[in-house]
C-alpha cells in the first residue's frame, strides 16, 4: 500500500500524479475463506479491517453486490454523535465517536472528521427540559454534552430565527461539541484500502444468493461468482437485511424504509456546526462543499424503492426553513435516498443468529453512519470469538421476543410511529 | 408520492393515507402470547410484493389492504377491510 | 430599452433578453469562476445546463445565489453580481489554486491534512471558504411560495414543435392537458433553427389548445417525475430577484397525469480540448440562439468545431449576422459541408485555445494529422447531443443506446410515460475520441474535473461509474452533468476497453434542475408545516395574557401572571388557590371518545387494560391502556353515560395515536362488534373546577348536588347543556364540565364568575403539573415513557385479570419482569431543590440508576419533591441517593419515597 | 383576485350517524321514514330540515332535525353530537374549485366533482371535509382547532390564485 501523505501529492505534481496504486484490488474470490461478511458498506468493510487488524485473521472475504459503498453509507447525511439517552446506545455510539477521533490517521485515509458540535435545539421549557436530561445521562456515563443559553446557540448559528414569534421558537440547546460530520464515501475508502492492504478480499459484483446449509449451520454462501466455503458468515447489509436473512429462512424485527435526504447548491460557508432539534425532524450541516446537507423522517412506510417522495422531502424542508429562513432562496440540486432497516425499538442489531455460524449486524434505522467504526470492531469481535463484546451483548436479536427492547424514543414496536 | 385506489373513494392522493402494517404483522386479540409476540416482532419484509394495511385517515378513514410491490411500487390488488357496510 | 446592473455597473438589455444574451449584448465575457480552480469562466451555453455563468441576482432576503445568467430574463433594475472571486471578478486572488492544480488532483484531500480531528478542522476552516459558489441572503425571504395539486389525462413537457403538436391533438380529443416549458415563449427553437412552421402557427396552436380547455404554464420546469405519474412542476411567477405581483415568487405545482408525453429535447456536448473552459468557448446552438433570437452575435471571427452536420447552421447564422466564419473543423472524414461556401476541414478536432486577459485570441486543432491555429474571439462547439432523458429515467426507465447518435435514448418506462421529438430521435453524431492533453481538458467545467482527473480515478481503483464520480467530483455540480456525463463515460469506457452502454450509468435523480428550498416549503416555511391548534376558548385565554406552552401542537395557558409575578410565583398561587379554596381550568385539549353500542362494554374492555364492564351507568373511573408489545402508552378515565353509552378521556399528546388504534381495534381487529367509537376531542371544550370548596362552588352552579367522585351527571349551565364528570386531577375534590365546544363561552363566563365569588382562581398547566406531581398522578410523555409496563408503574393490581385486551400477550415476556427494571418512584429532597431530568446515582461517578421524571414543590407546606424512575424502585423506599444535573450544575440529596405526597387516603375526594 | 369569497357560517348542530348491522333494513326504514334514501359515499341528499353527507363507509353526518333517527336506528347503529368539532366555512363564486388545489391534493376541479358530491381530503396539513352545495357554492367542514389556519391559508391563497 502506498502511504498516503503530503508529499505523495507533491511528488505526484512533478509526475503527473501517476504514482498511485490502486486503493485495493479486484481479486478472484477463492473457494473458501475463515470468515464471510457480506455487504461491502461501511460497517461490513469496517468489520473486515478489525477482524484482520485486532483479530490477526487473515482469510477473510467482503462480498458486495454491487460497488463498495453504494448502500447507506453513501447515502446519509454524514453526522457522528453518540448523545443518545439510553445507555447501551451512548456506550456503543460513544465507543465509535472516540474511534472517528483519530480514524484518519488510523486509516491513512483522510475521513474528514469534523467535529464542529452536534446541537439539538430545543423550543420550550419541556424541550430543555428533555434535553437537560439526554445530557445528563451522557454526562453521567463521561460523553460530552453542553446545555446552550439562546445567546450560545446564536453565536454559533446567527442565522437560526431567534424571534419569540417564531412558530418553533429557540430558547436553547444541547451540544456535543464532539460531534460532526465525516466524509461517508472516504469511510468506505478507508477501511477498503486498509482491509485490502491486510490481505482481505474484497470482491464487488458478487451477489449472495443464498446459504449453504450442512444440518442446521452455515458452511458457506452461494453467490452469482459461485459457491464460497466459510467458517462463519456474518450479515452486514442494513436496508436489506430482511431479504440476505430470508435467505437464510430468518424473520427480522426489521421492516426496510426509505429514508430521503438533499443537498443545495454550495454557498459560502453558513451552518457551522450540526443543526438539529428536539421538536422537529430536520438535520442540517453544510458539506465542505458548500452544500446545506438536508435529512428528515424516513417515508413511514415499507419500500425498496431507493427513491424519495415529494411530500416527505417538503415537509423537512419546511421544518429547516422554520428554523433557518435565510435558506428559502437556496435551491435544492439533488435527492438521494437509501434504504433502512427499521429495527422495531429503534435499536440496531448485532449479534448471533439461531442459525449457526451465521451472524447479524443490521436494524441500524437512521443512525448507522456514525457507528461504523464501533460496529466493525463489536462485529468483528462477535465474528472472530463467535461471542458478542459488552458493547453489543445488549443488541441481541433475541431481545425482542424476551422484552429487553432498548426504545430510545419509547414509541413502541411499529417503525412508523417512530 | 402513490395514488392508490381507496375501496370507497377511488383513486387519491397517498398524502390522505396513513401505512399501519403488514398483513402478517396482525396481532389477533386471541393469539397465543409466543404467537402474538413473534408475529409482532417478525416481518416477511419482502422485496417485492406484500400485503399492506393503509388507512385512508384523511379521507373516509376506512381500512384497507394494499398489495404493493416495494421495489416498483406497482399496486396490484386493493380490497376493503372493516365492517360490512351499504354500498 | 432596460436597466440592469453587474457588478455594480449599469448596463442596458433589450426586452425579452436573458441576462446572458443582455451580458454578451454589452461585450461582457468573463462572467464567473470556477469551483476549484477559480478559473475564469463565460458564458458556454443558452439554457439550463450553463455550468459557467453563475451569479447572484437579487438583494436582500430576495437574492438568488448561483442563478444561471441562461436562465433568469432580465427586468428593469436587475442587480447581478459575481461570485467566488475576490478581490473582483477580473482579479481573484484565488485563481492560485489553478496553479497548485498539479497538486489538487482529484482526491487529493483524501491523501493529506493527517492528524488529529482538531488539526483537519483547521484546513478544513480554509477549504470551506474556498469552495462554495454564491453567498446565501442573510434576511428572511420576503416573498410567499405557493403550492399547487392539479390533474389531468396528458401531461405535455416542452413546448418545442413536438410537445406543442401533442398537446393540440390531446386537447383537441377532449382530454385534460397541461403544457410545460421551461423558456418564457414557446417552440424556441424554430426561433433559432428556422423552420417551415413560424410564429403564427405557434400562436394559432397555443390558441387552439387554450380554447379546448389546455392548460399552459411557461417559466416552468418539470423538474421531479415520482411515484404513480406524479410530475412536480416549478414555475416562476416572477424572475429571480424580482418584487413578485401578490408576493407570490413561485408555484410547486403536484400534477397526477394520466399521461406523460416528454418532449424535452437534448443538450447540446461540449468538446474536450485544452483550455475547452476559457470565456469565447460556446456551444454551438448556444451561438445560434445568441445570433437569431437575441440579436446578438457573440464573435467576430468565429472557429466552428463539430462533429454533426447541426453546426453548420450556427455557422449561416453567423455568416448571415455579419461574423466571418474563419474554419469549420469537421471531425467527420466526409466533407459534409464541402459545397457550403465554408471553410470546411474534414478530419479535423480543435486541440486547445489561448487567450489574454480571460478572451479568447486564436484556436488550434489537429486537420488530417496536422497542427493548425486560427485567430479568433469565439469558438463554437457541437460535439453531438445529449437526449433530456432525466424524467424518464426518474419515472423509472431504461434506456437505448444510439450509435449513430452516440447516445442513450428512452426505452421502456414501468409507468405512463412516453418521450417524442429529439429526446427519442437525436441527430446523428460523429464519435470523436480527444486527442488533446488531458489535463487542461475540461468536462465538468463547474467542478474543474479534467480528462486527466477521470484517469487518475481509474488508475487508483475507482473504476465504477459511482466510484468515479464521487472520488472526482464529476457531474456534481449545480448542473448535475448536464453536459460532462457523457464525456466522462466515454473516457470511462475507453479505459475498461468496452463500449460506452457497458461502462455504466449514475442514477437520475431529482430534481432535473435545482428548485428553490423556499417553493419546497411552500406555506410551511412560515410554521414548519404544524399550525397551531386553537382552542375552543382562546379568545377568553387571550384576554388575560396568559404564558402560553406547547402541548403537541396545541397552546394551552401555563399560567395567569398577575402583576408582577414571575412564572413561578403565579404557577404558585394558582396551585395552592386548588389546594386552599377553588381553581379552574381549560381541560379541552384531552383526548375524548363517545363509544356507543350493545357492545360498547366489550370494546372497551379490548383497548383499556382495566375492567369496565362493571361500571354502572352514571360511573367513571380512571384507566390505562397497553400497546401491543405490553407497556403502558396512555392513560384516562372511562365513563359509562347511558347503558351503552361511555365517554372515554385519554391524554393530549397521545390523542391522534389514541384515535388510530381504537379506529384500528374496532375496524380491524373486531369488525363484527355493534359499536361506534366517535371521536369527540373537539366537540366538546372541558372546563375543570377543583379544590375543597370546587363541590360548592358546581352546586351553585348547575343548582343540585354535585355528583359524588367518580360519578356523572348531566346538568344545565347557563342554559346550555353539559356532562359534569367528578373526577380528579389535582388530588382536590374536583369536577370536569364537558360542553359543546361552540357554546363553550357563555358556560366558562358563568363558571369564572362563580370561581371569582369564591376567591378562587384560575390556573394553568404549570400549576395542574405541581397539583398531579403531589398527588402522584401520572402524566403520559413523563412517567409514562413508553418504556414502562403496568407493574415499573405500580399499575398492575389494576389489570383485567380476564385479559383479553390489547397488550396481554406482550405482557408475558420474561425481561419484563427480571430484576434491574426501572420502577415508579418518589424523591423527596434532604438537601437541595430536585432538578427536573436529573440523573439517579448512588454516588459521583456513579453510572445513573434511573431520573427524575417530574420535580415540584409541595403546594402547602414547601419542601421539594419529584416523581421518577428507579432501578428496582419498589425495594429501595429510604435510600439516600443524589439527583445530579451536571449539564446545567445542580444537584440534591434525596430520599427515595413512594410515589404520592398528598392525601394517600385519598380523604379529600369524600364529602 | 379571483372570483371565490370565503365565509364561515354559524355554528349548527351536527351528528355523526353510524350503522354496525343489518344496515339494508336501516336503509330501509330510513327511506321510508325521511322520504330519500341514505346517500352513497362521496354523495349527499336530503332536503332543508335535514340533510345527510356520507364521509365514511359506516359514517353519515347528518345535518339538521334529528329527532326521528334514534327510532329508525334502534339497535342497529348509533347518533352521536359531533357539531362542537367543526367550523363550516362557505367557498362561494366560480374560483372555489381553484382554491381547493392550492395546498390540495384531491381533484376539485374535476368536472366529476359537482353538485351533491362530497370529499374528504388535506389541504395544507388539515383533514377538511367538502361538500359541493351548486357549481358556485362549495362548503368545506373545517376542524375547529384548525379552522383558523385554513381560513387565513384560503385568504390569503385567494389573493393570487390566477397567478
Amino acid at each position: 500500500m502506498s502511504q498516503y501523505s503530503a508529499f505523495g501529492l507533491l511528488r505526484g505534481a512533478l509526475n503527473g500524479q501517476k504514482h498511485w496504486q490502486p486503493a485495493w484490488r479486484d481479486p478472484e474470490p477463492k473457494s473458501h475463506y475463515d470468515i464471510i461478511i457480506i455487504g461491502g458498506g461501511g460497517h461490513g468493510l469496517a468489520t473486515a479491517y478489525y477482524l484482520a487488524k485486532v483479530h490477526g485473521l487473515k482469510n477473510i472475504a467482503v462480498l458486495e453486490k454491487g460497488w463498495i459503498g453504494g448502500g447507506n453509507t453513501g447515502r446519509n447525511t454524514t453526522i457522528v454523535r453518540s448523545n443518545y439517552r439510553l445507555k447501551p446506545l451512548h456506550d456503543l455510539f460513544e465507543f465509535g465517536l472516540k474511534m472517528w477521533e483519530h480514524l484518519s490517521d488510523e486509516l491513512n485515509y483522510n475521513v474528514m472528521f469534523s467535529p464542529r458540535g452536534a446541537m439539538f435545539l430545543g423550543h420550550s421549557d419541556a424541550d430543555m427540559t428533555k434535553l437537560a436530561e439526554r445530557g445528563d445521562a451522557m454526562r453521567c456515563d463521561g460523553i460530552d454534552a453542553d446545555l446552550m443559553t439562546r445567546d450560545e446557540v446564536q453565536k454559533l448559528e446567527p442565522l437560526l430565527d431567534m424571534s419569540r414569534s417564531a412558530r418553533f421558537p429557540i430558547e436553547g440547546g444541547l451540544i456535543q461539541r464532539r460531534g460532526g460530520t465525516a466524509r461517508h464515501d472516504a469511510v468506505a475508502w478507508g477501511y477498503a484500502r486498509g482491509a485490502d492492504s491486510l490481505g482481505v478480499d474484497i470482491i464487488q459484483k458478487c451477489e449472495v444468493t443464498g446459504f449453504v446449509r450442512d444440518g442446521d449451520a452455515v458452511v458457506g454462501v452461494e453467490t452469482t461468482r459461485g459457491r464460497i466455503n466459510a467458517g462463519r458468515v456474518g450479515i452486514c447489509v442494513a436496508g436489506h437485511s430482511g431479504h440476505v436473512a430470508g435467505l437464510a429462512g430468518l424473520k427480522l424485527p426489521v421492516e426496510s424504509q426509505t429514508l430521503q435526504a438533499m443537498v443545495t447548491e454550495g454557498v459560502k460557508p453558513m451552518i457551522n456546526s450540526v443543526i438539529m432539534s428536539q421538536s422537529l425532524h430536520c438535520y442540517i450541516s453544510q458539506s465542505d462543499k458548500g452544500g446545506i446537507v438536508f435529512g428528515g423522517d424516513p417515508d413511514n412506510w415499507p419500500s425498496y424503492a431507493q427513491r424519495g417522495n415529494p411530500m416527505v422531502m417538503e415537509r423537512a424542508v419546511a421544518q429547516g426553513l422554520a428554523l433557518v429562513p435565510a435558506l428559502s432562496r437556496l435551491r435544492m440540486v439533488r435527492t438521494w435516498s437509501g434504504v433502512t432497516d427499521m429495527s422495531f425499538d429503534g435499536a440496531p442489531i448485532i449479534g448471533e443468529t439461531p442459525v449457526k455460524n451465521l451472524f447479524l449486524n443490521g436494524g441500524w434505522c437512521y443512525g448507522g453512519f456514525k457507528a461504523t467504526p464501533a460496529s466493525g470492531w463489536t462485529y468483528a469481535h462477535t465474528l472472530a470469538t463467535g461471542k458478542p463484546h459488552a458493547l453489543n451483548a445488549p443488541f441481541a436479536l433475541d431481545r425482542f421476543e424476551r422484552g429487553a427492547t432498548i426504545d430510545e424514543t419509547g414509541s413502541g414496536p411499529m417503525p412508523n410511529s417512530r | 408520492m402513490m395514488q392508490f385506489t381507496c375501496p370507497h373513494c377511488g383513486p387519491r392522493d397517498q398524502a390522505e393515507f396513513i401505512y399501519e402494517r403488514t398483513v402478517d404483522a396482525v396481532v389477533s386479540l386471541d393469539a397465543a402470547p409466543e404467537d402474538a409476540m413473534k408475529t409482532l416482532f417478525t416481518r416477511n419484509n419482502p422485496r417485492g410484493v406484500d400485503e399492506e394495511i393503509w388507512r385512508h385517515t384523511y379521507g373516509c378513514r376506512a381500512w384497507m389492504v394494499i398489495a404493493r410491490n416495494r421495489v416498483t411500487n406497482e399496486i396490484s390488488a386493493t380490497r376493503a377491510v372493516g365492517p360490512e357496510a351499504l354500498p | 430599452m432596460i436597466n440592469f446592473s453587474f457588478d455594480g455597473k449599469t448596463y442596458q438589455a433589450e426586452k425579452g433578453d436573458t441576462l446572458a444574451a443582455a451580458l454578451l449584448r454589452n461585450g461582457i465575457g468573463l462572467v464567473g469562476r470556477s469551483f476549484k480552480y477559480h478559473r475564469p469562466r463565460g458564458i458556454m451555453t443558452a439554457g439550463v445546463e450553463e455550468p459557467n455563468a453563475l451569479v447572484t441576482i437579487g438583494d436582500g432576503g430576495r437574492s438568488e445565489p448561483n442563478t444561471r445568467a441562461t436562465d433568469v430574463f432580465v427586468y428593469e433594475g436587475l442587480v447581478a453580481k459575481s461570485q467566488n472571486r475576490w478581490p473582483n471578478l477580473s482579479f481573484d486572488i484565488g485563481s492560485v489554486f489553478g496553479l497548485a492544480a498539479p497538486v489538487l488532483s482529484a482526491g487529493f484531500y483524501y491523501k493529506t491534512f493527517f492528524g488529529s480531528a482538531k488539526r483537519w478542522m483547521i484546513y478544513e476552516y480554509f477549504i470551506r471558504k474556498a469552495a462554495g459558489l454564491g453567498n446565501a441572503p442573510t434576511k428572511a425571504d420576503p416573498d410567499h411560495f405557493s403550492q399547487r395539486g392539479a390533474f389531468c389525462d396528458v401531461l405535455v413537457v416542452g413546448a418545442g414543435p413536438a410537445g406543442l403538436s401533442a398537446a393540440l391533438e390531446a386537447a383537441e380529443a377532449g382530454k385534460r392537458v397541461i403544457l410545460v416549458e421551461q423558456d418564457n415563449i414557446l417552440c424556441a427553437s424554430l426561433i433559432r433553427d428556422g423552420h417551415d412552421r413560424d410564429g403564427a402557427w405557434v400562436e394559432a396552436t397555443q390558441t387552439r389548445i387554450r380554447a379546448a380547455g389546455g392548460r399552459i404554464l411557461t417559466r416552468t420546469t418539470a423538474s421531479g417525475y415520482w411515484e404513480h405519474d406524479l410530475v412536480t412542476l416549478t414555475q416562476r411567477i416572477a424572475e429571480p430577484g424580482q418584487i413578485p405581483p401578490h408576493g407570490v415568487a413561485q408555484r410547486l405545482w403536484h400534477v397526477r397525469a394520466g399521461q406523460v408525453i416528454l418532449a424535452t429535447g437534448s443538450i447540446e456536448r461540449p468538446m474536450a480540448f485544452a483550455h475547452n473552459d476559457r470565456p469565447g468557448v460556446m456551444l454551438s446552438q448556444a451561438v445560434r440562439t445568441y445570433v437569431r433570437r437575441f440579436g446578438v452575435v457573440p464573435g467576430k471571427r468565429v472557429v466552428i468545431a463539430t462533429n454533426n452536420d447541426d453546426a453548420y447552421k450556427t455557422a449561416y447564422a453567423l455568416k448571415a449576422a455579419g461574423a466571418e466564419v474563419v474554419a469549420v473543423l469537421d471531425a467527420r472524414p466526409a466533407p459534409a459541408g464541402a459545397d457550403s461556401g465554408l471553410p470546411v476541414y474534414n478530419n479535423a478536432v480543435p486541440l486547445s485555445t489561448n487567450g489574454a486577459r480571460h478572451c479568447l485570441k486564436s484556436v488550434t486543432a489537429r486537420v488530417n494529422g496536422l497542427t493548425q491555429s486560427w485567430d479568433a474571439d469565439l469558438i463554437a462547439v457541437s460535439g453531438g447531443f445529449t437526449p433530456v432523458v432525466h424524467l424518464h429515467m426518474q419515472a423509472g426507465g431504461t434506456l437505448d443506446w444510439n450509435d449513430t447518435a452516440q447516445a442513450f435514448v428512452p426505452a421502456a418506462s414501468r409507468q405512463n410515460v412516453t418521450t417524442i421529438g429529439g429526446a427519442a430521435n437525436p441527430e446523428p453524431v460523429f464519435n470523436v475520441v480527444p486527442v488533446s492533453t488531458p489535463k487542461k481538458s475540461f468536462i465538468d467545467f463547474q467542478n474543474d474535473v479534467t480528462l486527466s482527473d477521470v484517469d487518475l480515478a481509474w488508475a487508483e481503483g475507482y473504476r465504477s461509474v459511482e466510484h468515479l464520480k464521487r472520488y472526482t467530483t464529476l457531474g456534481m455540480a449545480t448542473d448535475q452533468g448536464k453536459l460532462s456525463n457523457m464525456a466522462a463515460l466515454g473516457r470511462l469506457a475507453e479505459k475498461q476497453g468496452v463500449a460506452i452502454p457497458e461502462a455504466g450509468l449514475t442514477t437520475f435523480r431529482p430534481p432535473y434542475t435545482p428548485v428553490t428550498m423556499g417553493l419546497l416549503a411552500g406555506a410551511g416555511a412560515k410554521d414548519a408545516g404544524a399550525h397551531v391548534r386553537r382552542l375552543a376558548l382562546y379568545d377568553v385565554h387571550a384576554a388575560k395574557n396568559p404564558i402560553w406552552q406547547p402541548l403537541g401542537y396545541w397552546f394551552r395557558p401555563r399560567t395567569y401572571p398577575m402583576g408582577s409575578e414571575t412564572l413561578a410565583q403565579a404557577a404558585m398561587r394558582e396551585a395552592k388557590a386548588v389546594r386552599s379554596n377553588v381553581g379552574m381550568t381549560d381541560v379541552s385539549t384531552l383526548a375524548k371518545f363517545e363509544v356507543s353500542g350493545p357492545d360498547a362494554a366489550a370494546f372497551l374492555e379490548i383497548i383499556c387494560a382495566t375492567t369496565v364492564g362493571k361500571l354502572a351507568v352514571g360511573r367513571g373511573r380512571y384507566t390505562f391502556m397497553l400497546r401491543e408489545d405490553g407497556f403502558v402508552f396512555d392513560d384516562g378515565t372511562v365513563w359509562r353515560l347511558d347503558e351503552n353509552r361511555y365517554l372515554l378521556t385519554s391524554s393530549t399528546g397521545g390523542a391522534d395515536r389514541m384515535a388510530t388504534h381504537i379506529s384500528y381495534v374496532r375496524q380491524y381487529l373486531c369488525p363484527h362488534l355493534r359499536v361506534s367509537a366517535i371521536n369527540v376531542q373537539e366537540h366538546y371544550a372541558g372546563i375543570a373546577v377543583a379544590g375543597p370548596q370546587a363541590k360548592a362552588t358546581l352546586a351553585a352552579l348547575i343548582g343540585e348536588e354535585p355528583p359524588r367522585h367518580m360519578s356523572t351527571v348531566p346538568a344545565m349551565i347557563a342554559g346550555v347543556p353539559v356532562i359534569v364528570l367528578a373526577a380528579s386531577y389535582s388530588g382536590e375534590r374536583a369536577f370536569e364540565i364537558y360542553v359543546e365546544a361552540s357554546h363553550a363561552g357563555p358556560v366558562w363566563a358563568v363558571c369564572e364568575a362563580a370561581v371569582a365569588k369564591q376567591g378562587g382562581a384560575l390556573y394553568g398547566l404549570e400549576a395542574m403539573e405541581f397539583l398531579r406531581i403531589e398527588k402522584g398522578h401520572l402524566v403520559v410523555g413523563g412517567e409514562v415513557d413508553g418504556r414502562m409496563t403496568p407493574h415499573d408503574l405500580a399499575l398492575d393490581k389494576m389489570l383485567n385479570k380476564a385479559g383479553g385486551y390489547v397488550g396481554a400477550s406482550g405482557l408475558s415476556r420474561p425481561a419484563l419482569f427480571e430484576t434491574g427494571r426501572r420502577q415508579l418512584v418518589g424523591l423527596e429532597a434532604i438537601e437541595g431543590n430536585i432538578p427536573e431530568g436529573a440523573m439517579l446515582v448512588t454516588g459521583e461517578g456513579a453510572s445513573p440508576q434511573g431520573h427524575v421524571s417530574a420535580a415540584a414543590f409541595r403546594i402547602l407546606e414547601g419542601g421539594s419533591i419529584a416523581l421518577g424512575q428507579l432501578t428496582d424502585g419498589f425495594a429501595r423506599h429510604g435510600e439516600e441517593l443524589i439527583a445530579t444535573s451536571p449539564t446545567r450544575g445542580q444537584m440534591a440529596r434525596v430520599r427515595v419515597v413512594a410515589p404520592h405526597f398528598y392525601d394517600t387516603a385519598g380523604e379529600r375526594y369524600r364529602d | 383576485m379571483t372570483d371565490v369569497t370565503i365565509t364561515v357560517l354559524p355554528a349548527a348542530p351536527l351528528h355523526a350517524l353510524e350503522i354496525w348491522s343489518n344496515a339494508a333494513p336501516v336503509a330501509k326504514r330510513f327511506k321510508e321514514a325521511a322520504g330519500f334514501a341514505l346517500p352513497a359515499i362521496g354523495c349527499s341528499d336530503g332536503n332543508d330540515a335535514l340533510c345527510l353527507i356520507r364521509y365514511e363507509p359506516t359514517v353519515w353526518l347528518v345535518e339538521g332535525d334529528v329527532s326521528a333517527l334514534p327510532g329508525i336506528l334502534a339497535d342497529d347503529g348509533a347518533l352521536t353530537a359531533i357539531g362542537g368539532s367543526v367550523v363550516r366555512v362557505q367557498l362561494s363564486g366560480k374560483g372555489w374549485r381553484t382554491l381547493l388545489m392550492e395546498g390540495g391534493v384531491f381533484d376539485a376541479e374535476s368536472p366529476n366533482f359537482a353538485s351533491g358530491c362530497s370529499a374528504v381530503t388535506i389541504i395544507d396539513h388539515v383533514n377538511v371535509r367538502l361538500h359541493v352545495v351548486d357549481d358556485d357554492i362549495c362548503h368545506a367542514y373545517v376542524p375547529l382547532s384548525y379552522s383558523e389556519a385554513m381560513i387565513h391559508f384560503w385568504k390569503t391563497a385567494a389573493l393570487s390564485l390566477t397567478l
